[in-house]
């Protein structure tokens, strides 16, 4: 019984850590606006939490820059299984407008899997729900697949 | 003989399940979610459903527990169930609707549920601490600074409660505070508690630590300060606890300025006029500062104890002193 | 004139204890000291004095004749005594650390032998 | 074999051959120990062992029976009520101390053997070690107070050396300056003290001044020796504003030799000054005097805890408890209530326990680093878990927190404080009470600063070689932390077989004078007013509940394992470090000290101008502290003459 509902609960309450990794803004400006009241993302149980360690969502905005590779690797590994990784506008699925410049090192998929992409620049609110919610059901599944 | 295993039975139950372990578990979680649920609505705001925490707390139960390497594993790992423990046993000694399991003579001592107020705040910094990180480590300076400032108030307030009920004479036990508001009203009518009323109200916001007083746990500055490091099983029991300290920290206002005055002869009927309270309580002292106020800094947050809701307990205490 | 010993002993007291407050060399602070326990030695001394007395000795005599004899208290000259002996340790503990003070710090004065503070 | 405890004849000379026997081994130490280390260790634990043997020898005794044991050396017995030679007597409230204080040299003893080993010259070590047990011992088991007196000198010169024994470190040499300055001046003022009251009492036994003044009452004369003897005292026992030379004293000293400090040289002066008030001058009745210790214990537990928030070395952070913690005791005892007594007593004890531990745990820490700063230590947690197990023990019971022995004596604190305020009618008492509960978390919050600073945080690259300290050290560390929670737990044991018969002791003046004296036959003991201890809390029931619930989180926990989540207790192999590595951001984790200094910096910066300030009066110099006696004494002498005349 507790294994269902820990793996409905996994659904019912994504916890997000946002890491931007040379973005323009744009899309953190956005993912914030998701937590505000008219989109109120807390219906669905999001939160955003402030270290990896809480984390079972890894929202990352931007283009891999050569600085943030590192750091961002090291902020993935730290985060507990299960876990998802979400990649919001178009800069970490292909660089965007960034693309071939010497500093950038992208796409994400080099780096580790990505579970969600969510395209645009900038994706709208209501797409990155969207998004989010889907990561959720991917993390109840991860779990459920985790106890077999 | 079989009135001895009638009595463990009963303890037993009274510890794990009314009023122990079990009823505060949910009771806490539900409050949680209240306090979730009323604050989106203050925001024009849908919010998360009320059983929120509890998915919160279940989630957390299914995720991978890390243990960082500069973490001291034993201590790391034993805090937060420390301090639940000691919550839970609190909950015990509180004569909710002075109802007692264990007697009168085991009953709660006002500076005993100080101490024992202490223990999860302990548990919390010595846990955050042995987790080895800079960000716990100035989490748990201001926990600890947090914890110094909202002292002095509550205990003013206790010894006014204590020095009103007594009356020329000693009484420290809340079973006692509970029974004299049986007879003489509810201590919140008395219009010189008033002050001291509201000194309480301002502590237990800073004593669950929620918003604007949550400099300890500040996740947008120092990642959530103590718990920085800390994930699933034991991250679940630290945000339970805070869930049961609300429970804790309201009931310990009913039973100090309503105690027996709003209770009946029915126990579970008693329980449910507390547990309304409480949500009321904590609607009021803590739902409407977080809705209200954006986040203090620390040295804000001592001199706003230290003085102003200081004063109000001083308020008190001198008027009770001199009437 | 016993009255005189009280007052020169108290005088001597807070002459010691002006040189042990004011003082910034450490051997004269040590020589407050010392002058501090003279003044109570000297008080000690004439608490046991009685006018007119004699050595509290008793002789055969004194018992064959049932003279009364008025003597001075011995007990206050056996506590100087022991007292004195007291001081004289004191000084010597005192002086044999400002050497050694002295040896660290090269200096003896007391504003500047102050490395444990606040 | 037990028959002889039971003889009076035999059990009477018990005090004299504990005090003369510590004298004797420590010239024997320097005869034959000098050079061989198997003597001299020796001959040390036979020594405090035997002083702790015969001090035990004498419980059933005094305890038990309830008699008071009195001892006249070269059998000089008073003629016609007339008190002439040097008396010992050993009533319950003496015992009490003298087994604390035996117990605790003996316990210092056995650490000293390992701590000290790296050390020269040991066999003046521990002459000076036997010569400081020997005259702390006999101050509290005389009778007569000028041997008092002599004792409390030899304390003092003992104390000195063996501050600046490390003479090799500067400080060590200037605290012992400022100790042997300081101190003298408390015995010139006890000696000036005795002086006076021996112009009016013509004696210098404690029973037969206490039987004089009793009958004649004060006279202004009477009231000067006791101003003066008070604040000599008080020099003794560390109180605000005498406490200076304390502080330099426990820090620079070997944490052997601040352990029996703190844990007992300070609680000779409390031992003195109780004595002072209730026995000799039986003043406790008087308002303004349990005022005055009020009044005096509250300043020093609220400036010994705040200097103690702002100091950077572990052993000072010790000292400056070790006087706030004298602030409790002095308040309790000055209450002149039974429960009061009985709670200073209690916290007196407790504190020999749980400071005693801290110091060694300081010692330890030293052993193990060479250092005690708290800014170059940290994380030694995971290289001395065992020490780090003893530390918090000693921590949790100093900040009281239940079920620890701190709780229960600070419980009965506060508890007689405020019964005495709600029965006098005086709001001080009440004030009292509540600067005694703020202290009480601010104790907690500088230990919680030593344990992020030493033992918690991050370890430092210079201390990844630390080893755990040797068996022979961590033995009387483990034997303090038991102490800790069994006199926690246990309390109402020791309240009943221990506290009543030393407060009815202390309150029985006229069975310790008859006892002495001869004279009429001894008053029945306990003439006092049997004030209980009004309890509500039984740790022992707590532990059980508490037990029960734990018991049922692990359960939870255990059987969690499989369905609840995937917790993985160990890091597996093949898995990088990575993961396991503390976050800092994204960045690779570095070395970053949260310690020391900065931790409290919300508190200290509403706090800047009086931190300064305190900062500012210990300022070191010889010439302040002297000044802040010659005034404090000043004070105290007015306010005797002014409010007790």
């Amino acid at each position: 019984m507790f294994k269902k509902i820990i793996a409905k609960s996994m659904s019912k309450s994504p916890w997000i850590y946002h890491v931007n990794t040379g973005s323009c803004n744009g899309c953190d400006i956005e993912l914030v606006a998701v937590i505000t009241p008219r989109y109120d993302a807390e219906r669905f149980g999001f939160k955003l939490a402030g270290t990896p360690r809480h984390a079972d969502i890894v929202v990352v905005s931007g283009p891999i820059t050569s600085q943030s590779k590192d750091r961002l690797a090291r902020t993935l590994e730290q985060v507990p299984e299960p876990k998802v990784v979400v990649s919001i506008g178009s800069c970490p699925q292909s660089g965007n407008v960034f693309k071939g410049s010497y500093s950038v090192e992208g796409p994400l998929e080099k780096y580790t899997h990505v579970d969600v992409a969510i395209a645009g620049c900038t994706p709208k609110p209501e797409a990155i729900i969207e998004g989010l919610y889907k990561a959720a059901q991917i993390l109840q599944e991860k779990r459920e697949a985790m106890e077999k | 003989m079989s009135e001895t295993v009638v009595t463990m039975l009963t303890n037993a139950f009274s510890v794990l399940v009314f009023p122990g372990l079990l009823f505060v578990m949910i009771v806490g979680l539900l409050l949680a979610g209240i306090d979730r649920k009323v604050l989106a609505r203050m925001q024009k705001r849908k919010g998360p459903p009320v059983l929120q925490p509890f998915y919160d707390f279940f989630k957390l139960m299914g995720k991978e527990t890390i243990i960082p390497d500069a973490a001291n594993r034993r201590v790391f790992l034993a805090a937060p169930i420390i301090g639940f423990v000691s919550l839970v046993v609190m909950v015990v000694l509180i004569p909710i609707g002075g109802y007692t399991p264990f007697g009168i003579t085991f009953n709660a001592d006002l500076i005993v549920m100080l101490y024992l107020l202490t223990i999860p705040a302990v548990a919390l910094i010595i846990g955050g601490s042995s987790s080895g990180s800079p960000y716990a480590g100035i989490g748990i300076s201001r926990e600890m600074v947090t914890m110094m400032a909202y002292e002095l108030p509550l205990v003013i307030v206790l010894l006014t409660v204590a020095l009103k009920v007594g009356g020329g004479s000693f009484c420290f036990s809340l079973g006692e505070i509970s029974a004299w508001q049986e007879t003489n009203g509810a201590l919140i009518t008395h219009w010189e508690l008033i002050p001291a009323a509201i000194a309480f109200l301002f502590v237990i916001p800073a004593e669950v630590g929620t918003q604007p007083f949550d400099v300890a746990e500040a996740e947008t500055e120092i990642c959530e300060g103590p718990l920085v490091e800390y994930t699933g099983a034991p991250l679940a029991m630290f945000k339970l606890n805070t869930a049961i300290k609300m429970f804790v920290m309201t009931a310990l206002f009913t039973v100090l300025f309503f105690g027996n005055a709003v209770a009946t002869e029915y126990l579970a009927l008693n329980a449910l006029i507390v547990v309304a309270i409480s949500a009321g309580i904590t609607v009021l002292s803590m739902t409407l500062a977080h809705a209200v106020c954006a986040r203090l800094k620390i040295e804000h947050l001592f001199k706003f104890y230290w003085t102003v809701v200081t004063a109000l307990a001083a308020i008190s205490l001198v008027l009770v002193w001199c009437l | 004139m016993i009255i005189v010993n009280y007052i020169v002993s108290v005088a001597l007291i807070a002459l010691g204890l002006f040189a042990v407050c004011t003082k910034k060399n450490l051997i004269k602070i040590v020589l407050g000291l010392g002058i501090i326990d003279y003044g109570i030695n000297l008080m000690i001394v004439s608490i046991g004095y009685v006018p007119g007395g004699t050595a509290p000795v008793y002789t055969l005599s004194d018992f064959a004749n049932f003279v009364s004899v008025s003597f001075v208290d011995p007990v206050p000259q056996a506590l100087t005594l022991t007292s004195i002996v007291i001081g004289a340790c004191v000084d010597a503990l005192a002086l044999s650390l400002v050497i050694m003070i002295y040896r660290k710090y090269k200096t003896v004065n007391a504003d500047e032998v102050r490395r444990i503070r606040g | 074999m037990m028959e002889m405890f039971n003889n009076y004849e035999v059990v009477k000379h018990f005090p004299v051959i504990a005090v003369m026997g510590l004298f004797l081994f420590a010239f024997l130490i320097e005869i034959f120990g000098a050079k061989c280390k198997i003597i001299r260790n020796t001959l040390t634990l036979i020594a405090t062992g035997g002083a702790f043997a015969l001090i035990l020898g004498l419980i059933p005794m005094v305890f038990g029976e309830g008699n008071v044991i009195s001892y006249w050396m070269g059998d000089w017995k008073p003629v016609a009520g007339y008190a002439i030679g040097i008396g010992y007597e050993v009533d319950a409230l003496s015992l009490f101390f003298g087994l604390l204080v035996s117990g605790t040299f003996f316990l210092s003893s056995i650490y000293s053997i390992k701590y000290m080993s790296r050390d020269h010259h040991l066999g003046h070590y521990y002459t000076l070690f036997l010569m400081l047990s020997g005259s702390v011992l006999g101050l509290v088991l005389t009778g007569d107070i000028f041997n008092m007196f002599v004792m409390i000198e030899i304390m003092t010169f003992a104390s000195v050396a063996l501050t600046a024994f490390r003479n090799k470190k500067g400080i060590a040499l200037e605290a012992g300056f400022k100790y042997l300055i300081l101190g003298s001046i408390g015995s010139s003022l006890v000696l000036a003290g005795i002086a006076v009251l021996y112009m009016q009492c013509h004696t210098l036994n404690m029973a037969q001044i206490s039987s004089i003044i009793g009958g004649a009452g004060l006279n202004p004369s009477l009231v000067f020796a006791f101003a003066l003897m008070f604040a000599g005292f008080g020099v003794k026992s560390y109180i605000v504003p005498f406490h200076t030379p304390a502080a330099d004293a426990y820090m620079a000293a070997p944490s052997s030799i601040s352990m029996v400090f703190s844990g007992m040289v300070n609680k000779a002066g409390v031992y003195a000054l109780i004595r002072l008030t209730y026995t000799i001058f039986n003043a406790m009745d008087i308002p303004a005097v349990n005022i005055l210790l009020v009044t005096l214990g509250a300043i020093t537990m609220f400036i010994g805890v705040t200097m103690a928030l702002a100091q950077h070395d572990f052993k000072r952070l010790l000292a400056f408890h070790s006087i706030s913690q004298i602030g409790y005791v002095i308040t309790a005892i000055g209450l002149g209530t039974a429960l009061g007594l009985s709670s200073g007593l209690f916290h007196a004890m407790n504190h020999t326990m749980f400071k005693g531990l801290l110091f060694l745990c300081a010692g330890a820490v030293f052993y193990a680093t060479g250092t005690t700063d708290l800014d170059k230590l940290g994380g030694l947690s995971k290289r001395m878990p065992k020490t780090t197990i003893c530390f918090l023990i000693g921590a949790f019971s100093i900040s009281g927190l239940p079920p620890f022995n701190g709780f229960a004596s600070k419980w009965m604190i506060y508890q007689s404080v405020y019964a005495k305020g709600v029965e006098s009618g005086n709001f001080a008492y009440i004030f009292a009470t509540i600067v005694a509960l703020v202290v009480s978390v601010m104790t907690l919050a500088s230990f919680i600063k030593v344990t992020q600073a030493v033992f918690f945080g991050q370890l430092p690259d210079k201390l990844k070689d630390t080893k755990e300290v040797p068996f022979a050290m961590r033995l009387p560390m483990w034997i303090m932390s038991g102490l800790c929670i069994l006199s926690g737990v246990f309390y109402r044991f020791v309240d009943v077989n221990v506290l009543y018969p030393v407060r009815n002791a202390a309150f029985g003046v006229k069975n310790y004078i008859s006892s002495m004296l001869g004279g009429e036959a001894a008053a029945a003991a306990s003439n006092v007013s049997s004030e209980e201890f009004f309890t509500l809390w039984d740790p022992k029931l707590w532990l059980i509940l508490f037990a029960i619930v734990l018991l049922a989180v692990c359960i939870v926990v255990l059987l969690g394992d499989k369905t609840l989540g995937a917790v993985r207790k160990n890091k597996a192999s093949e898995e990088s470090d990575g993961k396991y590595a503390t976050f800092f951001g994204g960045e690779k984790s570095t070395h970053s000290h949260v310690a020391g200094s900065d931790l409290f910096w919300g508190f200290k910066k509403d706090f800047k101008g009086y931190f300064k300030f305190m900062q500012g009066m210990h300022s070191g110099s010889v010439n302040d502290y002297a000044l802040y006696v010659v005034v404090g004494t000043a004070l105290i002498v007015a306010t005797m003459f002014i409010f007790v005349l």
